[in-house]
């Protein structure tokens, strides 16, 4: 059996630098799924675009070749006639790319976007192609396709746009699918759901995969074939049986004995001691209005509705939960970035003793020391760096802001904040596009981190990092935490990353916390169906150990499916009980 | 003369047929002109053709009644009246004027041109005060008695004054002259008094306007020019009906043939097209007007030659200008600044600066030498033409005129050897342009050396044309450049009012001008004595009689002029560039191009002008 | 490298688990911004030479007088439109140095053209660092030292002289004073405003922006003619023409930014709204500070554009003024004014040098434009 | 806020602005001394027509001229009873022309479409050779076509406009045929449209067309270039290249989209530059449009017919604002009317 595609000792550089991807080959073969796992920044994306050929300007392929092979021949994607390539882009070959938001165009609506692909490839009319997008929508998570169709990507939850990216790489059904780290923003529920799609539509149609991801637990479920990449080079391929179950390399040893797991708990964790809270939202419900636009009534979308949290000083609150289900506008509200719907109200209280400030009442002063204390990582990296700022600006900017130091010693303080996150402070010189999603992430943090914040709220801070990197960044998270007493809102998906950090744990569906509790407790008796299912769906780098769709399906489905107990409809959720101490669960009685 | 067989129009041939026109022998005057052509020295032409010919501006058609020039007396080429419309005119001690229509002369709709058309004019358009607010006009009035007109007969019409109006005629004869009769069977249906009120009422309504003396003035347009279904009396009627296109065919009812009979005009059809200033050039270069002159300068003469060597369809002739003068400067007598004021007053101060512009220098340099040098004063074809008037004050002479500001002790000089006025304030003598002729630019910039040399720095300033006006009216332009007077070719019968301080116009007294215009209610009444002399002489002129005295007067006016610079005329006569197409007769190879006398090409008579092989064209 | 019976490949280059953190160069860690964007732009070749030609351009503006062969209001009577003349080093074989021939004028008065015959027997060798006509060295210094003249007996029209035998070449040089800079305060003060105005409007919107748009609106329909049409009355008489062109370009400048602003304004509402902007505020970042340094840069290239656009606009907008009786005048010289005087068919096609300065402001233009576009480029991020 | 809802507040915001803008218009025109009758006045009396000036004094009544500026002001705007009644701007009665004699209505109408028309022709040429050429600058930047298309812009740019007019008849005419001025044929002028007076027509509008557009189309392709160079590289624009895209439709409907932002800003400039935009241009080519009797109104005063003008160039340029605005949301739905001023 010959392969679908071949990458032949692929090279590729920027400038007079040595290359970045340096002899990576590896092939695949249709209906196989080949896992590309390694180091952020070592080259996986470059490998990939190399295969559609939409590398950066800069970017220079100093050797290799991909051949694509087809039944009816076999062909040399580098060299090949940009007409001959438009005809294999979206069609045969698509790519779901890292970073949804930029990926996708602020002025078009979703549906238009994702539909673009049936009207070039398949010749479809609108009501077609609207119909084959739907019932996409609907197959990738969309609770609402019809209202995913007409919004526009800003109007939407990272993980949304995520799997708006996955719906259009699929929906024309391609040959091979490269899918560049597909899940970094849906919850593990959503995350099995489209694996699950994947999956099925290789068996249906043949599709190969190439899978970029650092979650060695998808690797496991997904992955017939492993390549690890390190630093521009591969390490070790193979099949993953072999690779999982016997790692050769000592990279990838490294590599998968860094992998988080949720720990097994013997026993429920006690409550948290509550005195002494330091960011406190009471009562927050965000509605926004759709841009509906034209003369259509607006629509109104309920991000998150009544939610308390409480980020104890020092301590991490984490928040998991479905995608969309009003984590980031939770965070965005508690920072002042938007205001809450009248009732709602954020404290921030800077220090032990002092009385708490309502965060979207501030006066200017109070405003900018809030500012200088409280910081953010972004989920989406990549939009909140102007992209005409050098990196070194950006890193100097929070520091010039808030008058803090000499030109030169924020340059040092830049640096010495990039050698924190694991990255050279050559990078400085960088524009933010010059970099691998990893490293952008980690800008992120670094950025977040020059301040000295006492609070930090972190978006979804190392969902693009490979677990060895991650361990780096959650052990300096942890270090400065207990150095300087800093405290975390800590949202994420990856359960395991939750259990190791987290003081407590909060989990939110459809813009409600429905449990919330220590990470021991949480782990040692989840009590809500939702919270079940995301245990559950949360794969393990196991081979052994397949996820279990069935329990993910009953947790994640309409809550009108859940046990009497949990079941609402609409807005009028059960209120949150305390059923043992520090352990809340939106039920009945 | 012995009245010709009339020859029928082949223009008009298709109307006759079908019985909207008479023949011709109806269509002319018992007694129509008989235009006496081999006199003049000038060939019979065939009727037929086209002329085309280019004006800048939409109410511009009002050019074809100045280029047509029928008149009810006009000038011929020598400048001498007679009547032309007129059968005849009896003149009585020049107060009392006895106009015999030509019976049978008819408008151009055919409606017999009587002495009713001048009583309507009379009774019910000037004495009328809907129509006419103010009242009779101005030339009415001798002395400020009001002069009366009788209708005798249907043939004659008699104005008459109790004292000598000898401004009465040449103003019949001005290319712009007031039309004292009216087309009455035309006009009375917009007459509030005359015309059936509902019908009127509708067609106020329709004219969009708000009154029927609105109306009537809107339709009454005898020099505008742009109604084409009110009745004329010139050679060529309006027929560029509601549309912009702007043609003119010729009069059926035309009064003057020639001696072989053939009606005039010999032209059938003037194609009037609106053309944008900078480009009449361009087009006549291009073989697109056939007889243009307006808007065509002497820069232009080198590329209009080109084309004509490039095997252009025309020809290029030089005619001289008619303005007193081709550029002049006038220093504001009444400017608002009083000690800029008292130095322009002093007449050394004007012939200083006359006599320090390098004339011959400018003439060289933008005429190749052609034009006359020397200050402003009649032309030298004019029978008043001295000499001496024209080189008083007006030969370079740049240490006289120093000496002359000496002794007027503006001997204090700045740094940079500019003269101090008595104030202290350095001489910067701003000279306000209208904008629109380049050679003005170009000669002050020439003068601008050469008064440098008198310790005075010339500012030169171009402003629009209504704006500069405005300006000088109030007095609040020191100095401006114009034309010298319109009227270059004065003879002992023209009006000298216009060398008086009578008009504001004149741009060295405008507040004397308005102060005898408004009859002392606003301005400045003159108080230089040479002013008032010239009052006095022309208002002397205006009660004498005899040709010569007139002479005398005229020519110690013209002296005045001279010896006082109101005005510093720079030169005159420069060549105006006339295009001919090639196949266009009877145009004069020279003469004067001048709007007051002359109506430009009136006097020349457009109408006896023809082509060579014309195109014959009937209507439909 | 070691390919394992399983299809299994192993790197088997040396591994170390290290991550080489070099510690970075200073010196290139130091560098500010704009030493790199300089960098980049000194790559951009086309950019450099034209940035190169208008500082040279520039430099010339005070020496003008120097380089010139004669003042910019120096007449030759005998010399009216003379097409221009070249300079020539060999005679008959010899080489005698930069000379010139001798031409007398004749008037041609069948087609009413001055026409020149040419001496080609005299060669007159030009002089270098001669005395001619009066002028300032950079406008203070009163000197009479030329680079070069021609010789006694000759003339030196390296591009002909105009109708009043002014030399063309010379009236270039001094143009290229007014020309090159006070067309440029025009653009300054508009681009000030526009950006300022532009940038509140659509970074703060609600209030602000309706009155900056509404303001916007109503300069807008306000008619520009009238006002220029008053003003050309209004201006004091005794003002130098250049005095007066500067006003009118700093009225011009002030009246020109609405378009610009509005421009501005739309941008800044998409942009504000992008999450590295909702980033900024969050760290506390004041809105000048936004405006400055993440809006701006995300809209040069649009106004880097703009502006190379309303260069010529501004050279040239004398010669709009000037039919309104509002533009430079004589005695002052400017291409505008030149171009003005040759406006008329004969400089097309017979003294078609009249129309020569044409051609500097076509090369300053496209010497901005490339300029433009050379900063624009190094500025790109994404560009190498 | 709903589109609906802001378009309606757009509307009355325009209206109040309208009206604001009436007063100062109707205050600059009465600024310079002096008025069209006295002027007129003034010129007749120096040409000695008497008849003239009797026409004039009748209209000054006529008009209500010799009234106060402000009761002026309110007769012209329709507010308060004229001479004559009630009739001024919103009765439909825009006054009388005294340069022309006619109702304003009666000039501006028949200028007026020539004017869209020649403007339009000038707009479109601007939109058709700068769209593309801008774009393709774009895709193709820093090659021999996008330097060839930058220099003949440039050149159009770098001409004042009646050098180029005339350069552009005088060898049109010599070589080409094109006719010198004027939107058509004599011959063809208060014809119905037929095939030959179209093609007279087109003839005619080479030059205007080419002259009053080149400076617009340079500028816009230079800016559109820049605005396009800036969005080519965006990731949103590879994805679009990532699902097989033509370069064309790539270009034309992502980056272009988002690089439209500035020129949509501009729209608002589109709708009274049709009429105003090339007055100078239109004065010396001696278009029959509204420019030159605009300029000439302005210049000689004739009051009613320059205010009615500059009304209507004020309302278009309102118009144009406000369609600049509602489309920008249209746009761009990232854009929200909201303030920021916490
Ligand atoms: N600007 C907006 N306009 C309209 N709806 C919005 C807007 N921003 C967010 N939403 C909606 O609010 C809901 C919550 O979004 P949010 O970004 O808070 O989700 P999330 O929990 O962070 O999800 P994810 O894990 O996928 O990032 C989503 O349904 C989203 O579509
Ligand atoms: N435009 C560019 N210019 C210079 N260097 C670049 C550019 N784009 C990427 N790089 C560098 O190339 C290397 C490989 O990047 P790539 O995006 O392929 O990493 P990755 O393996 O996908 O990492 P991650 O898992 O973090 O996304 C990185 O070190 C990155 O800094
Ligand atoms: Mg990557
Ligand atoms: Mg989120």
């Amino acid at each position: 059996m010959t392969s679908l595609l071949d990458v032949d000792a692929l090279t590729i550089g920027f400038g007079m630098a040595p290359p970045v991807v340096s002899n990576v080959s590896f092939s695949v073969h249709a209906g196989e799924t080949l896992a590309l796992v390694g180091e952020s920044g070592s080259g996986k994306t470059l490998s990939c675009r190399a295969i559609l050929r939409i590398l950066p300007e800069t970017a220079q392929v100093r050797g290799g070749g991909i051949t694509f092979n087809q039944p009816d021949g076999a062909t040399d994607l580098l060299t090949c006639s940009s007409r001959h390539m438009r005809r294999i882009r979206g069609n045969r070959i698509a790519m779901i790319f890292q970073e949804p938001m930029r990926s996708l165009s602020p002025l078009h609506r979703l549906g238009n976007q994702v539909g673009e692909v049936l009207r070039i490839h398949r010749n479809l009319g609108g009501a077609e192609t609207k119909r084959r997008v739907l019932a996409q929508f609907e197959k990738v998570g969309f609770a609402d396709p019809e209202r995913a169709w007409r919004s526009y990507p800003f109007e939407m939850s990272g993980g949304m746009r995520q799997r708006a990216m996955i719906a259009m790489a699929m929906v024309a059904e391609p040959e091979l699918l490269i899918a560049d780290e597909p899940t970094t923003a849906l919850d593990v529920t959503t995350q099995a759901q489209v694996l699950g799609l994947i999956r099925s539509l290789q068996k249906d149609t043949g599709m190969a995969v190439i899978l970029v991801t650092h979650d060695l637990g998808v690797v496991a479920n997904m992955a017939q074939q492993v390549v690890v990449m390190n630093k521009g080079r591969v390490m070790e391929s193979g099949g993953a049986s072999g690779i999982l179950g016997a790692p050769a390399h000592g990279y990838t040893k490294k590599l998968f004995a860094a992998a988080p797991m949720i720990p097994e708990v013997a026993q429920p964790g006690g409550a948290l001691d509550r005195k002494d809270i330091i960011l406190d939202l009471r009562n927050v419900s965000k509605t926004y209005t759709m841009r509906a636009g034209g003369w259509r009534k607006p629509v109104q979308i309920a991000a998150c509705r009544d939610v308390n949290l409480q980020v104890v000083r020092g301590k991490t609150l984490a928040v998991v939960g479905e995608s969309g289900s009003g984590k980031t506008t939770c965070a965005r509200i508690a920072l002042g970035a938007e205001r809450p719907d009248p009732g709602g109200e954020v404290l921030f209280a800077p220090d032990r003793d002092d009385a708490p400030l309502p965060v979207h009442d501030m006066t200017r002063t109070q405003r900018t020391a809030f500012q200088r204390q409280a910081q953010m990582v972004f989920q989406d990296p990549y939009s909140s760096l102007s992209p005409r700022m050098r990196v070194q600006s950006a890193m100097i900017e929070p520091m010039q802001i808030h008058n803090i130091g000499s030109r030169s010693e924020q340059l040092e303080k830049a640096a010495e904040m990039l050698r924190w996150v694991g990255l050279d402070p050559d990078m400085l010189r960088r524009y933010p596009h010059a970099f691998s999603g990893g490293q952008r992430q980690r800008l992120s943090i670094a950025r977040a981190l020059t301040l000295d914040p006492r609070l930090l709220i972190c978006d979804e801070p190392t969902s693009a990092l490979d677990v060895s990197v991650q361990d780096q960044i959650l052990t300096l998270l942890e270090d400065i935490r207990d150095r300087a007493a800093l405290s975390y809102l800590f949202i994420s998906h990856d359960l395991a990353v939750v259990a190791r950090i987290a003081d407590e744990v909060a989990v939110m569906r459809a813009g409600v916390i429905v449990e919330q509790a220590p990470p021991e407790t949480l782990f040692y008796n989840p009590c809500h169906p939702y919270t079940r299912a995301l245990i559950a769906a949360q794969p393990e780098p196991d081979l052994s150990r397949p996820i279990d769709l069935a329990l993910v399906a009953k947790g994640a489905g309409s809550p009108a499916s859940w046990p009497d107990r949990f079941r609402f409809e609409g807005a009028d959720a059960p209120i949150l009980r305390e059923l043992d101490p520090g352990h809340l669960v939106r039920c009945h009685v | 003369q012995q009245m010709p067989a009339p020859q029928e129009s082949s223009f008009w041939q298709m109307e006759i047929n079908q019985g909207h026109l008479p023949p011709i022998a109806e269509r002319l005057p018992e007694t129509p002109l008989i235009v006496d052509l081999p006199a003049k020295g000038r060939s019979f032409g065939r009727q037929g053709g086209t002329l085309r010919t280019m004006v800048s501006r939409a109410k511009d058609v009002r050019q074809m009644v100045v280029y047509g020039y029928a008149r009810l007396v006009g000038y011929d080429t020598n400048y001498e009246l007679y009547p032309d419309i007129l059968r005849d005119i009896e003149i009585e001690e020049d107060r009392r004027f006895t106009m015999h229509l030509r019976p049978g002369h008819r408008w151009s709709d055919g409606a017999p041109f009587t002495s009713e058309d001048f009583r309507y004019w009379w009774e019910y358009v000037v004495n009328n005060e809907k129509i006419t607010p103010t009242g009779p006009p101005e030339f009415m009035y001798v002395d400020g008695v009001l002069g009366s007109v009788t209708f005798p007969d249907a043939y004659t019409v008699v104005f008459e004054w109790p004292t000598a109006n000898a401004n009465f005629l040449p103003l019949l004869a001005q290319a712009a002259p007031p039309f004292i009769y009216r087309p009455a069977h035309y006009l009375r249906q917009f007459h509030g008094d005359l015309a059936d009120p509902a019908a009127l009422k509708l067609e106020t309504r329709k004219a969009r306007v708000k009154s029927w003396a609105a109306l009537h003035n809107r339709r009454d347009s005898m020099y505008k020019f742009d109604n084409p279904q009110q009745p004329t009396l010139q050679p060529w009627i309006n027929a560029s009906g509601t549309t912009s296109r702007q043609v003119f065919v010729r009069n059926p009812y035309y009064h003057r043939i020639d001696a072989r009979g053939v009606q005039l005009p010999y032209i059938d059809i003037v194609e009037m097209s609106i053309v944008g200033g900078g480009l009449v050039a361009a087009k006549a270069n291009a073989g697109e007007a056939d007889l243009q002159a307006r808007g065509l300068d002497f820069p232009d003469i080198s590329i209009l030659k080109k084309g004509e060597s490039d095997g252009g369809n025309y020809r290029t002739l030089l005619w001289g200008n008619g303005a007193a003068s081709q550029i002049a400067i006038y220093p504001n007598l009444n400017f608002n600044d009083p000690v800029w004021r008292e130095v322009m007053r002093d007449v050394r101060f004007r012939r200083a600066l006359s006599m320090g512009i390098d004339r011959h220098m400018i003439n060289r340099a933008l005429y190749f030498g052609l034009a006359l040098e020397g200050g402003m004063t009649a032309l030298s074809s004019s029978p008043l033409f001295n000499r001496a008037d024209l080189s008083m004050w007006a030969t370079m002479d740049i240490d006289a005129a120093n000496d002359l500001l000496d002794e007027m002790g503006l001997t204090e000089r700045t740094p940079d050897g500019l003269r101090r006025l008595p104030d202290g304030r350095p001489m910067e003598f701003i000279v306000e342009t209208a904008g629109e002729r380049q050679e003005v630019e170009n000669a002050l910039a020439i003068v601008t050396d050469t008064w440098r040399d008198l310790g005075i720095k010339l500012v030169m300033r171009p402003l629009d044309r209504d704006i500069l006006r405005n300006r000088v009216y109030a007095g609040v332009s020191m100095s401006a450049v114009w034309f010298g007077w319109d009227n270059g070719l004065p003879s002992a019968s023209t009006s000298p009012m216009y060398l008086a301080p009578t008009n504001q116009e004149f741009f060295a007294w405008p507040k004397w001008g308005q102060y005898f215009q408004s009859g002392g209610e606003v301005g400045e009444a003159p108080d230089l004595p040479e002013a008032k002399r010239l009052l006095a002489l022309s208002d002397q002129w205006n009660h004498s009689f005899d040709r010569d005295e007139r002479r005398a007067i005229w020519a110690e006016m013209l002296d005045i002029h001279a010896e006082q610079q109101f005005a510093i005329g720079i030169l005159s006569e420069a060549p105006q560039p006339v295009v001919v197409n090639k196949r266009l007769r009877n145009v004069p190879e020279t003469a004067i191009w001048a709007f007051e006398p002359g109506a430009h090409f009136g006097v020349h008579r457009i109408d006896e002008f023809y082509f060579e092989d014309a195109l014959q064209q009937v209507t439909q | 490298m070691s390919i394992q019976p399983d299809n299994r490949y192993v790197d088997a280059e040396a591994w170390s688990d290290e991550t080489n953190i070099s510690a970075p160069e200073r010196a290139d860690m130091d560098a500010p911004a704009w030493l790199l964007t300089w960098r980049k732009f000194k790559r951009h070749r086309i950019g450099l030479i034209s940035g190169i030609f208008l500082l040279l351009c520039y430099l010339m503006l005070p020496i003008a007088g120097f380089i010139a062969p004669y003042t910019p209001n120096q007449r030759s009577a005998d010399y009216l439109y003379a097409p221009p003349q070249s300079v020539e080093l060999w005679h008959e074989g010899s080489f005698v140095g930069p000379y010139v021939y001798p031409i007398t004028a004749e008037a041609d008065l069948v087609n009413f053209r001055w026409t020149y015959t040419t001496d080609t027997s005299t060669p007159m060798p030009l002089e270098f660092f001669c005395e001619g006509a009066d002028y300032n060295l950079f406008g203070l210094i009163p000197s009479d030292t030329h680079l070069f003249c021609a010789p006694p007996g000759a003339t030196i029209f390296l591009w002909g002289s105009d109708r009043l035998g002014r030399d063309v070449f010379s009236r270039i040089l001094y143009g290229a004073q007014l020309s090159l800079t006070v067309g440029l305060i025009g653009i300054t003060v508009s681009f000030l405003l526009g950006i300022t105005f532009g940038a509140l409007a659509g970074y703060f919107g609600g209030r602000t922006d309706w009155i900056i748009n509404r303001a916007i609106e109503i300069l807008r329909s306000l008619p520009e003619l009238p006002l220029w049409l008053a003003l050309s009355a209004a201006v004091p008489s005794n003002w130098g023409p250049v005095a007066v062109f500067f006003i009118i370009s700093i009225i011009l400048g002030i009246l020109d930014w609405p378009g610009l602003a509005r421009a501005v304004r739309s941008k800044f509402l998409s942009l504000r709204e992008e999450e590295f902007v909702k980033a900024a505020e969050m760290m506390g970042a004041r809105p000048a500070r936004i405006i400055s340094r993440h809006l701006l840069p995300n809209f040069m290239s649009h106004l880097i554009a703009s502006a190379t656009l309303s260069i010529p606009a501004m050279i040239l907008g004398e010669t709009a003024l000037s039919f309104l009786g509002l533009g430079l005048r004589a005695p002052a010289v400017s291409w505008g004014v030149m171009l003005n005087d040759a406006q008329n068919l004969a400089s097309i096609e017979i003294y078609w040098w009249t129309a020569i300065p044409m051609l500097p402001i076509i090369i300053v233009v496209l010497a901005f434009n490339f300029l433009g576009d050379g900063l624009r480029a190094s500025l790109d991020p994404y560009k190498g | 806020m709903t589109f609906l809802k802001y378009a309606v507040y757009r509307f009355f915001t325009m209206l109040l602005t309208l009206w604001i803008v009436s007063i100062l218009v109707f205050t600059i025109i009465n600024l310079p001394p002096g008025d069209y009758l006295s002027n007129q006045i003034a010129e007749l009396r120096a040409t000695g027509q008497a008849e003239g000036v009797a026409k004039a004094e009748f209209l000054r009544t006529e008009y209500a001229l010799d009234r106060p500026i402000w009761e002026q002001y309110l007769i012209w705007v329709g507010f308060a009873p004229g001479p004559n009644g009630f009739s001024g701007l919103i009765q439909g009665d825009f006054g009388w022309s005294f340069e022309f004699d006619q109702p304003v209505g009666e000039i501006v109408g028949d200028a007026l479409w020539l004017t869209v028309l020649v403007n339009l022709a000038a707009v479109l040429f601007v939109y058709v050779v700068a769209l593309p050429l801008g774009v393709l600058a774009a895709a193709e930047a820093e090659t021999w076509m996008d330097y060839t298309a930058g220099f003949v812009g440039y050149l159009g740019l770098a001409t004042p406009n009646f050098l180029l007019a005339l350069i552009l008849f005088y060898y049109g005419h010599k070589y080409f045929d094109i006719p010198i001025g004027g939107l058509m044929d004599a011959s063809f002028e208060g014809e119905p449209l037929s095939w030959a007076k179209f093609k007279s027509m087109a003839t005619h509008l080479i030059v205007p067309t080419f002259v009053i557009g080149t400076a617009g189309a340079a500028a816009m392709m230079q800016r559109l270039r820049a605005n396009m160079l800036d969005e080519l590289s965006k990731p949103y624009v590879e994805t679009a290249r990532a699902k097989g895209l033509a370069p064309a439709r790539l270009l034309t409907k992502y980056p272009l989209r988002m690089a439209f932002n500035p020129f949509v800003a501009d729209i608002g400039n589109l709708l009274p530059a049709m009429v105003s935009g090339s007055v100078l241009v239109s004065v010396v080519l001696a278009l029959p449009t509204i420019g030159p009797a605009l300029l000439a109104a302005l210049k000689s005063q004739d009051q009613f017919l320059a205010a009615f003008v500059l009304m209507f160039v004020a309302l278009l340029t309102l118009v144009g604002t406000m369609i600049s605005d509602l489309l920008l949301v249209l746009l761009d739905p990232r854009i929200r009317y909201g303030s920021r001023d916490t």
